[in-house]
Parts: C-alpha cells; sequence; structure tokens
C-alpha cells in the first residue's frame, strides 16, 4: 500500500468517524437546535476530511480545486442554512 | 483501496439515514430543514467517495451543482414563511 | 449527413411535415414575443398558411397513395425521428387547421386587445391557441414514441390553461383536475414506451411494428400506454375531469378542448393499436375498449340528460360520443375492418365539427341571455334561429341521423359490427342515439316553444356564421364521396381490403 | 457479495424509504423535505448507472430548482389540508388502490427482470455518427442533434408552460411582477449568501454548458445553475423579480426555441434537411444554438417557481 | 444481481408508491409530490435500458439518457404549472382541495353567468 493511500485511508476514515460522531450525538442529546448546530459541524468538519483523502487521487488541479470548492460550498451552506433557520425559529419564539 | 472507498461511502450513507429517521420525523418544521441540509453534506460526501471508486467521469461537477444548491431549499423555507403568517411559520400546529 | 432511411422521405412533399408543426409553434412564440395586439395578428396571419400546408399534405398523400415520411435532421429512425403522414393524419390535420382558425374567428370578441393594451387572457389565448395547434400537428404527424410524448405534453401545458383562463375558483379547480389526469395519463405513456425502448432499442414506430411480439413488456406496455391514453381522452371512467373543464371554459376554448384535443390522444391509441401493435392478438383489448366505450356511450348520455346547464349537457354528451369512438377496436381485423376503421375516423371529424360547432353556438346562447340555464331557454330558438340551426344541426351528428357525419360513422361502425356478429355494439349505438335525441330535444323543445325569449344582445352574425359552418361541415360530410375512405385507408397495414 | 453490491442495496433502501415517507408523512411540509432528500438520492443513483448527465440535471433542477417549488408552495398552503385530509379515502376502496398499485410495481418488476442483461442499445449508431456533430459527448449530440426536434419543441414547452403560470394572474396585475412586494428587509444572512453563491454559480454554470460538448453537461444542466443562482439573487431581494412584460425577459424566455427553429429552418435550406447542420460547421451551430438555450432555460425555470405576476404593472418600478 | 436491474426494481416501487399517492392522497400539494415520485421511477426505468444499452465503449446508451433529461425538465414544468393552479386555488378560496363542495356552495349562482 502507497502512502497516498494511507493517507487517504486515514483521513477518509476520520471523516466517517465525524459523520457518525454527529449522528450518534444526535441520537443523545436532548435539545433540539443545539444538537442541531453540532452535528452541522460534525458532518462538516466530516466532509472536509473526506475532501482531504481524496485530494492526493485527484484526477488534475482542476478536479482538486473542485474538491476544495465543494467543500467550501457545503460549508458555506451549512452556516448559512443553521443561521437562516434559526431566526426563522427565533422570530417565531418572540412572536408566539 | 476501492472496498474501502465503498465501503466509507456505505458507512456515511447509513449514518444518514439512521439521522434521516430520527429527524424527517420532526417535531419542527425548522428541525426538518436542517435535517435536509445536513442528509445534503453526507450525501455529497457518499457521491465524491462514489465517484472516486468507480471512476465515473464528470461526478464533481454533480457534487458541484448539489453543493451550490445545497442552502436552496431552506432559503425557500425562510423567503415563504410570509411576514403575515409568521406566527406559525415554523413549526406549523 | 446519411442518407434518408426510404426513397420517399426525398420526396420535396415530406418536408411539408416539420412545417405544418414548426408554423404555429413560430406563432406562439412570436406571439408571447410581440405582445399586446400582434398576437392576434400572428394567429390570423399564419392559420391560413397552415391550412395550406395541411391541404398540401393531404393532397400529396393522396397523389401518392403511400404515407408521406420525413426523417427530421436527416437521422433515419432508430436513432433519429421520423414524421409520417398517412390518409387518417392528413384528415386529423386538416380538421384542426380548420377548427382552429373557426374558434379562433369566434373569439375575436372576446379576446380583442383594444387600445393596444396588453391584456392578460388575449394574450395567453392567442399564444395557447396555437400552442394546441402545434401540438396537435405533432401528434397527428409524430413517427416515434417520444416524440410523441414531447407532443402529449405540448397539448396538456396548452390546454389545461385555456381551461382556467376566466379565473374563477371553480375553472381553477377544474383546470388542476384536468392537469393531474393529463399528467398521470402522460407519466404512463412514457413508462409504457420505456418498456418498448428496453426491448426493442427503438421508439420508431414503424420499426416497433417490425419488430414487436406478444411477450410479457409487449402487454405491459401496451396496457400502461393505452391507460394513460385514456385518461387523456376521458374514456369512461377517466372521465371525471372533462365535464367540468370543458364546461367551464370560455366556448372558443370549449370547442377546440372537446372538437380537438381530446382527439389528439385518441388518435394515439388508434397509432398504437391499429399500428405499433398490429401484430398483436387484440381481441380481448378490443373489446375491453369498446366494453368501456359502451359505458362511456350509456353513462354519459344519462347524464347529459340531467343536466341543468347547457354547456354542462354539451360536456356530458362528448363524454358519450367519445365512446363512440372506441368502438372500432373489437372490430380491426376481418374483412369488416375497413369498415370499422373509417367508422372510427369519421366519428372523429363529424363530432370535432359537430361538437365545436355546438360549443360556440352555447357560447353564443350563454352570452345573449346572460345564461345557459336550460330550463331558461324558452322561445330563445325564434330569438336567434341561427344559432339553434347550429346547435341543432350539430346535434343531427350526435344523434347518428341523415344526413349528418355522425350518421354515415354510425352507419359504418353499425355495419361492420353486424357484419363481425358483434350486435352488442350496434345495440348500444343505437341505445346512445335515442338518450341522444332524448338531451337534445330537451335544449330543441323548448327552445322553439313559443315563449318571446329577452336577448340582452343579439348574436353577432359572423359569430353565428362559424358556428352554423362548422355544423354545416359535419353535415356535409355524410355526402363523402367512396375516395374519400380509400384515402383514410392509405397507410394502414391492412389497405389492400378495399372500402365497397 | 461485494462491498458495492450491498452499498447499492443500501442505496436502493434508502430510496425506497425516503419515498415513502414522501408518499405516507402525515404533514405536508414533512412530506415535501422529504422529496428534497429524495431527488439528492436519486442523484447518487444515476452516478451508480453511470449517466452522470442525468445526475446533473437531478441535481439541478429534480432536486434543487423544484425543491425550491415545492418548499415554497408546502410553507404557503401551511393550514390548508387539516380540512381535506378528513376526506381522504378509508377502507376498502384504499386496499382496492393499495392493491392495484403494488399489482402495477409487481407487472413492472417483473418485466424489468426479463429484460436481458445486455439489451438493444443505440449507442453504437450514436457514437458513429458523433464525428459529423464535432461532438464529444453522445448525449449532446441526441439531445442538439440526432433528436434536435424534440428538444426543441420541449423548449417550446417550456414557455407554455410560463405562459399558463403567467395566465393565473389576476387581470390587473397582468404584466408587473411575480412576487409579492414585500415591506420586510431582505434577511442579512440570506444576502450574503447570494453574494458569495451567485458569482461562482455563474462560473460553474457557465463551465458546466461549455464542458457539455465533450464532457458530462450542457445547455440544460449548465441553464438550470444560472436559473438557481438568478434565483436565489431574487430571494435575497438583492434584485428584484422583473415585470412579466419587459421585452428583453420575453426575448430571453423565447430565445432558446426560437434560434433552434429558426436553425432548423436554416438547416433545410444548408443542409437539405429541417434541423440537419450543414457538414463542419456543426458544432459552432450547435453551440450557438446550446448558448441560447441556457439563456432561455436559465430565465424560464425560475420564472416558473416564481409563479403569476402579483404585483401593479406601473407600481413596482417606483420601489 | 447488477445494479441496473437493481434500479429498475427499485423504480418499479416508486412507480407503485407514486401511483398510491397521485390516486389517494387528497391533498392536490401531495399529488404533486406523488407524481414527481412516479416520474422518477419511470425515469429509473429508462435509466436501466439505457445502462443495460452499455456498448460501444459507452457505459450507458446515451439515448434514454437524453430522454430521461427531457422529461426532467417537463416533469419540472409541470410541476410549476399544478403549483401556480393550487396556489391560485388557494388564494381564492382558503383552501386547496379538489373536492367540489369546498368551493362551489360559497359561490352559489356565480358560476352561471358567462
Amino acid at each position: 500500500m502507497s502512502l497516498v493511500d494511507l493517507f487517504s485511508i486515514v483521513a477518509i476514515g476520520a471523516g466517517v468517524f465525524f459523520f457518525l460522531a454527529g449522528t450518534v450525538g444526535l441520537l443523545r442529546f436532548p435539545d433540539g437546535l443545539s444538537r442541531l448546530h453540532a452535528l452541522t459541524k460534525a458532518d462538516n468538519l466530516g466532509l472536509g476530511l473526506i475532501v482531504l483523502g481524496l485530494l492526493p487521487r485527484a484526477e488534475s488541479p482542476l478536479a482538486a480545486f473542485k474538491l476544495v470548492a465543494i467543500w467550501a460550498l457545503v460549508q458555506l451552506a451549512g452556516a448559512t442554512t443553521a443561521q437562516l433557520v434559526g431566526r426563522a425559529v427565533r422570530r417565531k419564539g418572540t412572536a408566539a | 483501496m476501492t472496498d474501502f472507498l465503498l465501503a466509507a461511502a456505505g458507512a456515511i450513507l447509513f449514518t444518514v439515514a439512521v439521522g434521516l429517521v430520527r429527524i424527517l420525523g420532526g417535531p419542527g418544521d425548522a428541525d426538518r430543514m436542517m435535517a435536509a441540509q445536513l442528509i445534503g453534506t453526507g450525501g455529497i460526501g457518499s457521491l465524491l467517495l462514489i465517484a472516486a471508486a468507480t471512476g465515473a467521469r464528470g461526478v464533481e461537477d454533480v457534487a458541484l451543482g448539489l453543493a451550490l444548491l445545497a442552502a436552496f431549499a431552506s432559503a425557500a423555507f425562510v423567503n415563504s414563511a410570509a411576514p403575515a403568517k409568521d406566527t406559525d411559520a415554523v413549526d406549523g400546529r | 449527413m446519411t442518407a434518408p432511411s426510404a426513397p420517399l422521405g426525398a420526396i420535396a412533399g415530406g418536408s411539408l411535415l416539420p412545417l405544418a408543426i414548426l408554423l404555429p409553434a413560430l406563432g406562439a412564440l412570436l406571439s408571447l414575443l410581440m405582445g399586446g395586439r400582434r398576437a392576434e395578428r400572428i394567429a390570423f396571419l399564419l392559420m391560413p398558411a397552415e391550412l395550406a400546408v395541411a391541404a398540401a399534405v393531404a393532397v400529396l398523400v393522396q397523389r401518392s397513395g403511400q404515407p408521406l415520411v420525413y426523417d427530421v435532421a436527416g437521422y433515419a429512425p432508430p436513432l433519429g425521428i421520423a414524421l409520417r403522414a398517412d390518409g387518417f393524419s392528413a384528415v386529423m390535420l386538416v380538421t384542426a387547421a380548420l377548427i382552429t382558425p373557426a374558434a379562433g374567428l369566434y373569439a375575436r370578441t372576446n379576446f380583442a386587445t383594444p387600445g393596444d393594451v396588453e391584456k392578460r387572457a388575449p394574450l395567453a389565448f392567442w399564444t395557447l391557441l396555437q400552442g394546441v395547434q402545434g401540438a396537435l400537428s405533432l401528434i397527428f404527424l409524430g413517427g416515434d414514441l417520444f416524440n410523441l410524448y414531447v407532443g402529449l405534453e405540448l397539448l396538456t401545458f396548452a390546454a389545461v390553461p385555456l381551461v382556467a383562463l376566466d379565473g374563477r375558483p371553480e375553472t381553477v379547480a377544474a383546470a388542476l383536475r384536468y392537469l393531474l389526469f393529463a399528467l398521470f395519463g402522460s407519466v404512463f405513456y412514457l413508462l409504457g414506451s420505456a418498456l418498448l425502448f428496453g426491448a426493442y432499442g427503438t421508439l420508431d414506430i414503424a420499426l416497433l411494428a417490425s419488430r414487436i411480439r406478444a411477450e410479457p413488456a409487449v402487454w405491459l406496455a401496451a396496457g400502461l400506454m393505452t391507460a394513460g391514453l385514456l385518461a387523456k381522452t376521458a374514456l369512461f371512467p377517466l372521465h371525471l375531469w372533462l365535464p367540468p373543464a370543458h364546461a367551464n371554459a370560455p366556448a372558443a376554448a370549449s370547442a377546440v378542448l372537446s372538437g380537438l384535443v381530446v382527439k389528439g390522444s385518441f388518435f394515439l391509441v388508434v397509432r398504437l393499436w391499429f399500428d405499433v401493435l398490429a401484430p398483436l392478438p387484440a381481441v380481448v383489448p378490443g373489446a375491453i375498449l369498446a366494453g368501456l366505450g359502451s359505458a362511456a356511450i350509456i353513462f354519459g348520455s344519462a347524464l347529459a340528460l340531467r343536466q341543468e346547464r347547457l354547456k354542462l349537457l354539451v360536456a356530458y354528451s362528448t363524454v358519450a360520443q367519445i365512446g363512440y369512438l372506441f368502438l372500432m377496436f373489437p372490430l380491426g381485423h376481418g374483412p369488416w375492418a375497413a369498415d370499422a376503421f373509417a367508422g372510427g375516423v369519421m366519428q372523429a371529424l363529424s363530432h370535432a365539427f359537430a361538437k365545436a360547432a355546438m360549443f360556440l353556438s352555447a357560447g353564443l346562447i350563454a352570452e345573449s341571455l346572460g345564461h345557459d340555464r336550460i330550463a331558461g331557454l324558452g322561445g330563445a330558438g325564434r330569438a336567434m334561429p341561427v344559432t339553434f340551426l347550429a346547435l341543432g344541426l350539430g346535434g343531427l351528428s350526435l344523434m347518428g341521423l341523415p344526413p349528418s357525419g355522425g350518421f354515415a360513422a354510425k352507419w359504418l361502425l353499425m355495419k361492420a359490427s353486424i357484419a363481425a356478429g358483434q350486435w352488442v355494439w350496434a345495440a348500444v349505438m343505437a341505445a346512445g342515439g335515442l338518450l341522444a335525441g332524448g338531451y337534445l330535444y330537451r335544449v330543441l323543445a323548448p327552445a322553439l316553444s313559443g315563449e318571446i325569449a329577452q336577448l340582452k344582445k343579439a348574436p353577432q352574425r359572423s359569430r353565428e356564421g362559424v358556428a352554423l359552418a362548422l355544423a354545416l361541415l359535419a353535415v356535409l360530410l355524410a355526402f363523402a364521396p367512396p375516395s374519400f375512405f380509400s384515402f383514410l385507408q392509405i397507410g394502414r397495414p391492412a389497405a389492400s381490403v378495399a372500402f365497397r | 457479495m461485494s462491498v458495492l453490491q450491498a452499498l447499492d442495496i443500501g442505496l436502493a433502501f434508502l430510496v425506497f424509504a425516503v419515498a415513502a415517507w414522501t408518499i405516507f408523512a402525515r404533514g405536508g411540509f414533512a412530506a415535501t423535505v422529504g422529496y428534497v432528500v429524495y431527488g439528492l438520492l436519486l442523484s447518487l443513483v444515476w452516478i451508480r448507472l453511470f449517466a452522470v448527465d442525468v445526475a446533473l440535471t437531478e441535481a439541478a433542477i429534480g432536486s434543487g430548482v423544484t425543491g425550491v417549488l415545492l418548499i415554497g408552495a408546502a410553507a404557503r398552503l401551511r393550514g390548508a389540508e387539516t380540512e381535506a385530509d378528513e376526506k381522504s379515502l378509508r377502507g376498502l376502496p384504499r386496499l382496492f388502490i393499495a392493491g392495484l398499485c403494488v399489482l402495477v410495481a409487481l407487472a413492472l418488476a417483473a418485466v424489468v427482470l426479463l429484460f436481458p442483461d445486455s439489451g438493444p442499445s443505440l449507442a453504437p449508431q450514436a457514437m458513429r455518427h458523433l464525428p459529423e456533430t464535432g461532438l464529444g459527448n453522445p448525449v449532446t449530440a441526441v439531445l442538439i442533434a440526432y433528436r434536435a426536434f424534440d428538444t426543441m419543441l420541449e423548449k417550446a414547452v417550456l414557455v407554455l408552460a410560463v405562459v399558463g403560470v403567467w395566465s393565473l394572474a389576476a387581470d390587473r396585475y397582468w404584466g408587473g411582477a411575480p412576487g409579492e412586494a414585500r415591506a420586510e428587509r431582505p434577511e442579512p444572512t440570506l444576502a450574503f449568501l447570494a453574494q458569495v453563491l451567485a458569482p461562482l454559480g455563474i462560473l460553474v454554470g457557465i463551465h458546466i454548458f461549455w464542458v457539455g460538448a465533450d464532457e458530462p453537461g450542457g445547455a440544460f444542466q449548465g441553464g438550470a445553475i444560472l436559473a438557481a443562482m438568478w434565483m436565489i439573487v431574487m430571494m435575497a431581494r438583492l434584485t428584484e423579480a422583473p415585470r412579466t412584460s419587459a421585452f428583453w425577459l420575453r426575448l430571453a424566455l423565447v430565445a432558446g426555441p426560437l434560434v433552434f427553429l429558426i436553425a432548423g429552418v436554416g438547416g433545410a435550406i444548408f443542409a437539405g434537411r429541417f434541423f440537419a447542420y450543414p457538414p463542419g460547421f456543426a458544432k459552432p451551430a450547435i453551440l450557438f444554438i446550446e448558448a441560447f438555450m441556457v439563456l432561455s432555460i436559465a430565465v424560464a425555470l425560475p420564472m416558473l417557481v416564481a409563479g403569476p405576476p402579483r404585483r401593479e404593472p406601473r407600481a413596482d418600478r417606483s420601489r | 444481481m447488477t445494479s441496473a436491474t437493481l434500479a429498475g426494481l427499485v423504480g418499479a416501487a416508486l412507480v407503485g408508491l407514486g401511483l398510491y399517492g397521485l390516486i389517494a392522497n387528497p391533498q392536490p400539494l401531495r399529488k404533486i409530490l406523488a407524481f414527481n415520485v412516479m416520474g422518477s421511477g419511470v425515469f429509473l426505468v429508462f435509466g436501466i435500458v439505457a445502462r443495460k444499452g452499455a456498448a460501444a465503449g459507452l457505459p450507458s446508451d446515451p439515448v434514454p439518457q437524453a430522454m430521461v433529461i427531457t422529461g426532467i425538465v417537463v416533469a419540472f414544468a409541470a410541476s410549476a404549472l399544478a403549483v401556480a393552479l393550487v396556489l391560485r386555488l388557494f388564494e381564492e378560496t382558503g383552501r386547496a382541495t379538489l373536492s367540489p363542495d369546498a368551493w362551489t356552495k360559497p359561490s352559489g349562482e356565480g358560476a352561471e353567468a358567462e
């Protein structure tokens, strides 16, 4: 097994672990929004590690760049979603 | 190596599925929106892994498209929770 | 690029086929783009050209005695798409090219654009009307099942908004229900096409006809596609959407919807069973279709008898008349096949003209009286005789009394079913004729009574003329010469069976 | 059983489960969220079928744009469903329908299982004619050359759909802009998202359109991504929805089918066949047509999502 | 079992599910969702047909793929039109149901004026 493969396995394995951990957290934490917030973080980290593990396997610099862009976009989506939906919930909280 | 990538993809899909069961049921619509977004993250992750394992061409663009649109459902959700109906906009009944 | 598949495709007439589709499509696009009053002008500018193209197609088919074929883009099937015009296509094409402008002429009053300030209903109407015509041309000429799927969807998207044009909640609901039925139909049709493609690697009708065998995939595909098309044709028991949609649409739209649009999907049922699936033994499916048709005749007529509004009555009579169309299916094999086919086509044509005339008349009556309650029609016939003449002549065709196209159609179908020993269809037709007489009597008897009707405004002569002209065309079909019936057989696999 | 098979089975089960959720979930909104997830999973399935062009379309239109449309509708229709719920079918008819559907599914499954593993295919023919088109992506060649007629007409379907949606406006709003005028300040987060996403998305959309000639991608997918970008910008109120009477909007809407149609007629003149391309000019002609199709898709999809005009045609410019 | 066959079975199941939702669900929005589920099932059947037509160095027959792409766009347009109709109905009547007694009674005679 080459060094690249080892790197991929470690990074991707760690990524999968974060996804798993996020879900376990989801099942254990009692409170709604904070639990989702934690889950967002875990999943984004997980995706980041997977992208990291796949980077050395990318066929071209463009493909590698796309991988990073995908991760960045998902980060952005995760952060904004949490904020948008959170705000909607708060607005509801004050109104009700 | 291929099998490892596929197994990783499968593991992520599995955790996504478990999370899905937990969150799609609610309690509120806000939870559901967050869930959809998170499942998107997992889906993109397993998509990349499957692509790397099976060597299908052009898959990064699919993932790129999905990543671009990942926040869209939430944006539509926030946008359509019309001001007049704000009070019941979040988790309905 | 590649050479065309058949030398026939090379003859110049073939290029008329894409033109018949592209002209109305161009009209619809330009109407939206230019907007305002120009939408109407574009429609009327193109409609004569479209009629000329349709007529030219018919003449060329007649001259060559064979279907016209055109490989679009120069790629022969199975890779490319072919358009084909046989006798049946050509007459339907001409029919659509006659009824659409007639409905347009009638609609000029309702959908005018005064002062060239663009208004909602006129722009939508003129754009969608041309969309309907383009879609119908595609359906009549398409030689590829997926291309025909696009045609079906084009038809749906053009027809559904026409129903909701006046924006009342009940019309919106009727349009929604229509759309859901139509979408169900398209999906089933597409599913069947997928199975056929999976089995034979082509969706070209001619190629499929030569490859098809009786196997599970084909039977399932046939069932799914037929069910989908029946939902769009509103054959009993999938007719629920039709009466509210056709009765609530503006009269000009109703004429097109009832006269033409349902014929589009019916046309494809005929294509499917008489061309694509011709090699299959079709006794049982034919009997099922005709059984449903019979139920539609009885049920639709009986409901028409009970309606209180004229437009609803006319709409329910469409449900019944659609039933007749399906009586041709169990009679497709045997020495009587030519009669049965001609009868079915004749029914499609005569009903198209007659029903368009009746909906236009009903629209005029509703506008003139301010309502279309049958109970309030007393004496209206004397006040607006031309309108009621058109209504009555259309009714003649529905009842199947001579002289009318409806009579010719029912006579041919009856002859065929008796020759085939399938008496039951003949009996149903007789009963249907009586019921039709009943519901028309309900309308005409009070209208022709001695009461004095108060008109809010007199109907315009020109619009009465349009309705009457359509009704006369329905009557005129009764005098179709024998050559017309041999024309209908052009392109039929069993064209050897000469019409007597 | 290999890992790949296990993954496939897991994916199949997941897709089925989410679809079932979409059909059976209690609330309309919950079902709609299920559908958004479902669209995403479907793109995975399409990847597994090696249909990357379809996966791209599904990701952009099936999941993304349709998601916005349905989530928006579900959010608006909240509370409209309780009454209808009571009228839902019960007992015997429900059982009958369920039986019918199971029957259809089983028959379909049986036929699918009977299909040979190596079925009939048009791939060899598609590849043989590929050089004539100058393209490298056979799916694009099917769409824009072999079956160009389908594609042109399907663009016309989109235009008719826009007319149909617009025709549902109230008379006084005809010609005005879709979407309600809102007094509310735009969400700052949403505005930020749109500002970051839009330029990137436009790049990606154009990229996907451009590589579509040779790699997976094309006018549909690129146009849909651009459409999504316009939608997010409108959702964030960085720009107002245009008036439906605006000439440029109508021109953009019909440009795709119109240019395609004119090119098709040009084919009859210059290449002897409607929708044929003159030898040697195929690729530039195709890219030219596709560019207008991208434009039309990018405009038509947001207009379909935005719905009928809801503002007075004159008043909205003063805002 | 190949992944193509598996996808075909899922497609069949989706068609059944969607059909059930289309008929049995009373709310129009749910019917639209069901239509989309059913549609995607049909597309998957096309997908396996394409996959089984792998030839000439292509992993999948491009012709059915192109048909699916066309179909997805058309299905979206159909959903958009249906959603517009549902929302219009909701705005006019405060309800989104196809059951006629929900909206004809209040409007009464209005239906008869042409």
